[in-house]
């Protein structure tokens, strides 16, 4: 099987600053993956080079086949590349219903606003927000608007699905149940990266462990090995991962 | 020859077009408004000088300063009490209120003025200095003398003292600012009012040059639009040399395309510079 | 809150229609389209000084005699706010709103020439206080009559002049503002000065709203004039003087039309005004005797300086002038009949305070030869025609 | 589904003939407001595509307007006739639009703003100085319009108010479309909207063009309408704010709002301005002042104005 997404050697410095280098990465359709690395490691920024947010200064990106690298945001979005963001980006004074039925007539290539509209009530009752579909969205409680953001992803008939961060500010029921909910999204056949902080997410949905630190990768492969890989760690990993257990208290 | 005097022509007149920029780049910086009032509130820095001059005999370059600092309280009582209450709406809405408060203000100067010209005449005239071949009016190197004075004040306020920090931490983040203890609604009511100082001390600077109208304020207003797009929306210094850059464009404008076109080639560089570089000349980077 | 918007909705309504109240025939409605507002306002402030005056006189004295009625004068103003199309809409609203009888032009020529065009179409005679230039009378109209003369009757004595008292003066300069009236003037002076053997040495456009001079100002110096023509308004003209001054332009005569016969030019540019030429279609020098309600010239003036403190100049005076003009006329016809008041319009031969005024073919004044003016030890003296000089024609420049 | 195409493109337009109708055996006067009024609706709701519906705060209907205006001036001069003048007017417009589109439509909010403009201050001082064409600073008079059916007034009105009911017609159905939607997203949350795959780029400059070519052909008939225009006129910066002005004061970003707004604007405007003639732009202007601090949402916060807040039609059920 060929890889749904491909990138080789790709490299992006803001003013002189190299926050990714050299990153040669490769995602089969239907992995989970996840994505870790302390504050500032690139995380973000590999994400926003593989949405078109920012474009890559050397290497490419290929997609499905397609040469992404310098493609529109919207036509990368329309190929299958979905993604939610760190700080949630709803459209504000629709309801929950309509802003899923934007992503479904645009990036899920609905037909007409009406196949939208159904489209859209399916993936909100997948991710248990019918009984919000009339509310602004902007009157959703952060966990709702997580939500919101996943739906309108789903919306987009993904091939591959990136979360950043999806669990950030959540309590630990709300983390649960999040959980739950990519489990099944993954189960769907979408290919997911997850980008993550909290190593309990990482470990209890991914098989595969892909580690950024100051703009370099620096261990990709099973989980269980990169864990246990002596260098991630002694070096990167062992410190954070203490600290991060002992400040959320977890 | 020709071209020496034509360049300093240009830059005769670029001090006077930052003395009009840098009020409504300040307050298009920090209080994100763009102060359709700007043009007006010159005017009538411009009759303030008018007055003091005919009455008292107060030599307008000298009186620039306190022009500015009686409209600066004005300034500031305007924003307290009116423009706050859309601060934190989008800029269109604060745009209009300007707007409306620029009719206002320009037609109470009207009924109150009369549209009839004036000048303030200094006795005796400032005349020029004479190089030789070139010659420069004395009058416009004191106004962008005492202008530039006030500007650099104003760059030091904002720079080294407590409130100018203020300023620019609301400037940053209002929501950060706010968490730590600045009051923001007085430092933007300050703020304008450091705008309208600016605006009203080259109101008094330009009386004696150019004549006093309520009809002029558009004028000015649309000067100070392009200085600042030139040099940057929001930053002090992109202001000054959008001002002396303005000034020398229009200059070589004239001279090249005839004084008809003297605008348009400005306008011209000006659209090219917003299609590639809408931040300008020393503006930051981005959308901000 | 419902009842207080459908209440001010009603109120406003009858705002709207108090103003189209019955307008029975003891008055004679004038319309007169100004612009209080905006870029011409001061100019507009004059204009309504002259109505006005002319107004109180007529009404002081009965009012206008049609037959062996007198009716009082009923004058309508609008702002068109110094927008073109705003005063033909003016113009449109007095004639089918206002029902007015006869219209008094808006200011300068552009205006006058865009709404004279919804005079003729409604047949109502236009009296125009404040357009010279021929563009605007050359559209074949029949109902549109001008007091001023015509733009060349100040280039032509101009140029007379300066030919005759500075006999090396060989190099013209013309700056002008890229606007009808201003730019057919100097078209006019271009011509009289060719016509006298000038070189034009310098004949440059500058876009109206210009807020500096210098480099027009640099190149004419340049091209070393000894005659300088600018043309313009009264902002322009403060500017290009000073900014002439600053720029150590020299040359042996200068001439600035319109603003040096104004009193605020002169106060504005103060020395500077020594010496600086200009035509104006009045003067208070004029020593006219009229039949009209003011009885002279002298006692124009002296109506004016009693009403208004100060003498009156040409654009003040012109609005007096447009109402003796069309008083003459009404009472000539004996009626308020547009045709018959057209026809003895037509006829001319009034004899008005403003001078002796009867209109060309295509309806322009052509009975009076507007007198040449120069800024002597700061007051206005008519140096031309001889017959009314109150001084000598002066060189140079300070 | 035929009804949800057909009835926004048949219901302005009967309104409208009905209007005039009733309107075109008034007096000049009413027929005159009833023309402005029409105008001003047009260009409200030519505005409220790209302004309030796409949230991109163009100051360019000055720009578009006047160049339309010169556009129907010159082809007429050349001896067009007045049909051909106004539609190349709109095309003009439309066309201007998309190329400047390419080089402004990436600015965002204010920077959009000062762009959109510039334009006007440019277009005014090209035409100033390209005397050959556009008689500069003299001006340029227009034909008088041969009319068969209609007199010269009504002629007008049944221009304007069709361009009214034109507009109306398209904000109407551009709200229900995929355009509709893609621009509510920009105008939400812009980057949210590419990431959901709209094509923002295309939306917007479609939203420019179509709200351009309104502007343009109101540009067009009204220089035929009122015979003579100059530069200082149609490129006037109030042209721009005008139609913001009203937009705002009736709802931003509703269909029907623009034309409330447009109504309530001009009634004001001609009750101040017949009945002070000196203050009444003053008092204009405190009462944008006194609207903006009282009723940033505009008329339709007022009960008893219930009439805009239709709800917005294509969160209907189909």
């Amino acid at each position: 099987m060929t890889a749904l997404l491909e990138l080789k050697g790709v490299t992006k410095r803001f003013r002189g600053l190299e926050a990714l280098s050299d990153i040669n990465l490769s995602l089969k359709s239907g992995e989970i993956v996840g994505l870790i690395g302390p504050n500032g490691a690139g995380k973000t920024t590999l994400v926003n080079v593989i949405t078109g947010v920012h474009t890559a200064d050397a290497g490419s990106i290929t997609f499905n086949g397609a040469p992404i690298a310098h493609m529109r945001r919207d036509r990368i979005a329309r190929l299958g590349v979905a993604r939610t963001f760190q700080v949630v980006q709803p459209f504000p004074a629709m309801t929950v219903l309509e802003n899923v039925t934007a992503a479904a007539l645009f990036g899920g290539g609905a037909a007409s606003i009406a196949e939208a509209r159904d489209a859209a009530a399916h993936h909100l009752a997948f991710c248990g927000l019918t009984d919000q579909a009339g509310k602004p969205a902007a009157n959703l409680t952060l966990a709702g608007r997580k939500r919101l953001e996943l739906a309108k992803s789903l919306a987009l008939r993904p091939k591959l699905l990136m979360l950043d961060e999806v669990n950030a500010g959540l309590n630990p029921a709300e983390v649960d149940a999040a959980l739950e909910l990519i489990t099944r999204i993954a189960a769907q056949g979408a290919t997911i990266l997850l980008i993550e902080h909290l190593m309990k997410v990482v470990t209890r949905t991914a098989r595969r462990l892909v580690v950024l630190h100051h703009g370099k990768l620096i261990a990709d492969g099973p989980v269980a090995s990169v864990l246990s890989d002596e260098t991630v760690v002694e070096a990167y990993l062992g410190r954070r991962y203490a600290e991060r257990m002992a400040g959320a208290g977890i | 020859m020709l071209w020496l005097q034509v360049l300093v022509n240009g830059l005769a007149v670029g001090g006077l077009y930052a003395c009009i920029a840098v009020g409504f780049s300040l307050v298009w910086g920090v209080l994100n408004i763009i102060n359709i009032l700007h043009g007006s509130l010159i005017v009538l820095g411009g009759y303030l000088a008018f007055f003091a001059h005919q009455y008292w005999g107060i030599n307008p370059f000298l009186f620039a300063p306190l022009a500015g600092a009686v409209m600066f309280a004005g300034g500031v009582a305007l924003q307290y009490c009116v423009i706050n209450h859309v601060m934190a709406r989008p800029f269109l809405i604060t745009l209009l209120l300007t707007f409306g408060l620029n009719l206002f203000l320009d037609n109470s100067m009207l009924a109150l003025f009369s549209a009839d010209y004036r000048k303030v005449l200094l006795n005796p005239a400032p005349g020029v200095f004479d190089l030789g071949s070139i010659v420069v009016p004395a009058d416009r190197i004191y106004a962008t003398l005492v202008g530039l004075v006030l500007i650099s004040a104003l760059a030091l306020l904002l720079r080294f003292t407590q409130f100018g920090r203020a300023i620019i931490a609301v400037r940053m983040d209002r929501d950060a600012a706010a968490l730590l203890g600045v009051n923001v609604r007085w430092t933007y009511a300050v703020a304008f009012g450091l705008g309208v100082f600016m605006a009203g001390s080259a109101g008094a600077l330009l009386s004696a040059i150019f004549p006093i109208s309520p009809v002029a304020s558009a004028g000015y207003l649309s000067k100070a639009f392009v200085i600042c797009v030139i040099g940057g929306l929001g930053s002090i210094p992109g202001a000054v040399i959008g001002g002396f850059a303005l000034g020398v464009i229009e200059s070589f404008g004239a001279l090249l395309l005839g004084p008809e076109h003297a605008l348009t080639l400005a306008f011209v560089l000006l659209i090219a510079l917003l299609a590639v570089r809408p931040s300008g000349l020393l503006g930051r980077q981005g959308f901000a | 809150m419902k009842l207080t918007v459908r209440s001010a909705l009603a109120g406003l309504m009858i705002m709207a229609a108090g103003n189209v109240a019955a307008n029975a025939k003891d008055s004679v409605v004038i319309g007169a389209p100004l612009p209080v507002t905006g870029a011409l306002s001061p100019e507009g402030t004059k204009l309504r000084q002259g109505y006005e005056l002319w107004r109180e006189q007529v009404n002081a004295a009965g009012g206008v005699k049609v037959g062996d009625r007198r009716l009082k004068v009923d004058l309508r103003y609008y702002d068109y706010q110094s927008q073109t199309p705003r005063a033909i809409q003016v113009a449109e609203k007095l004639i089918t709103d206002d029902k007015v009888d006869f219209l008094f032009s808006p200011f300068g020529s552009g205006a006058t020439k865009a709404a004279s065009a919804v005079a003729e179409k409604a047949g109502v005679p236009m009296i125009a206080s404040s357009a010279s230039s021929k563009e605007v009378f050359d559209q074949g109209y029949k109902n549109l009559f001008g007091v001023y003369t015509d733009n060349s009757t100040f280039s032509e004595p101009l140029a007379d002049l300066v030919k005759a008292k500075l006999p090396n003066a060989r190099r013209v300069a013309i700056l002008a503002r890229n606007d009808l009236y201003p730019l057919s003037l100097a078209n006019e002076f271009e011509k009289s000065a060719k016509k006298r053997g000038f070189d034009v040495v310098f004949f440059e456009k500058y876009a109206i709203g210009t807020l500096d001079h210098a480099s027009a100002l640099t190149q004419l110096r340049a091209a070393k004039p000894d005659w300088i023509v600018a043309t313009g308004y009264i902002n322009d003209l403060i500017t290009i003087r000073k900014q002439a001054a600053d720029l150590k332009v020299g040359g042996e005569a200068f001439t600035l039309i319109n603003g040096p016969a104004y009193q605020e030019w002169i106060s504005a540019v103060g020395p500077l005004a020594e010496n600086v030429t200009t035509a104006s279609w009045f003067h208070p020098v004029a020593r006219y005797s009229s039949d009209d309600v003011f009885g002279s010239s002298a006692k124009f003036v002296e109506l004016f300086k009693a009403k208004y403190g100060s003498e009156p100049d040409f654009t003040q005076a012109s609005g007096s002038a447009v109402g003796v003009v069309l008083q003459q006329a009404i009472e000539r016809a004996g009626s308020l009949d547009r045709d018959k008041v057209r026809a003895e319009l037509k006829k001319g031969g009034f004899k008005t305070f403003f001078g002796p005024i009867s209109f060309s073919d295509i309806g322009i004044a052509d009975s009076y030869v507007p007198p040449v003016l120069q800024i002597q030890d700061g007051k206005v003296q008519v140096v031309a025609p001889a017959e009314i000089a109150t001084s000598t024609f002066r060189t140079g420049l300070k | 589904m035929m009804l949800r195409i057909a009835l926004p493109l048949a219901l302005p337009f009967a309104i409208v003939a009905v209007a005039f109708v009733l309107l075109s055996q008034t007096d000049a006067y009413i027929i005159r407001l009833a023309t402005t009024f029409g105008m001003y609706a047009a260009l409200a709701l030519a505005w409220n595509i790209i302004g309030g519906i796409a949230g991109y705060p163009s100051f360019a209907t000055a720009a578009f307007f006047g160049l339309g205006a010169y556009v129907t001036a010159v082809a007429q001069n050349l001896g067009a006739p007045l049909l051909v003048g106004v539609g190349l007017a709109g095309a003009g417009a439309a066309l201007f639009a998309g190329l400047l589109g390419s080089a402004i439509l990436h600015l965002r909010g204010k920077y959009f703003a000062i762009a959109s403009l510039v334009i006007a201050e440019v277009l005014r001082e090209l035409t100033n100085s390209w005397t050959s064409v556009t008689g500069g600073g003299m001006g340029i008079n227009l034909p008088l319009a041969k009319t068969t059916l209609l007199t010269q007034p009504q002629l007008y009105l049944a221009a304007m108010l069709f361009l009214a009911a034109a507009a109306t017609s398209a904000s109407m159905l551009i709200d229900r479309s995929r355009l509709g939607v893609a621009l509510r997203c920009i105008a939400q949350n812009e980057d949210a909207a590419q990431i959901i795959g709209v094509d923002t780029r295309m939306a917007k400059t479609w939203a420019f063009v179509i709200s351009s070519l309104f502007i343009g052909l109101v540009g067009g008939v009204y220089a035929s309408w009122v015979t003579y225009i100059d530069p200082t006129d149609v490129y006037d910066g109030a042209m721009s704010v005008k139609p913001i002005l009203m937009a705002l004061l009736g709802g931003v970003g509703s269909v029907f709002g623009p034309v409330l707004g447009a109504f309530a604007y001009l009634l004001l405007e001609e009750l101040l301005w017949r009945n002070l003639l000196e203050f009444h732009a003053g008092i204009l202007g405190l009462l944008v002042v006194l609207l903006v601090l009282f009723l940033p949402g505009g008329l339709s916060q007022i009960r008893g104005v219930g009439l805009v807040s239709l709800p917005k039609i294509w969160r209907r059920a189909p």
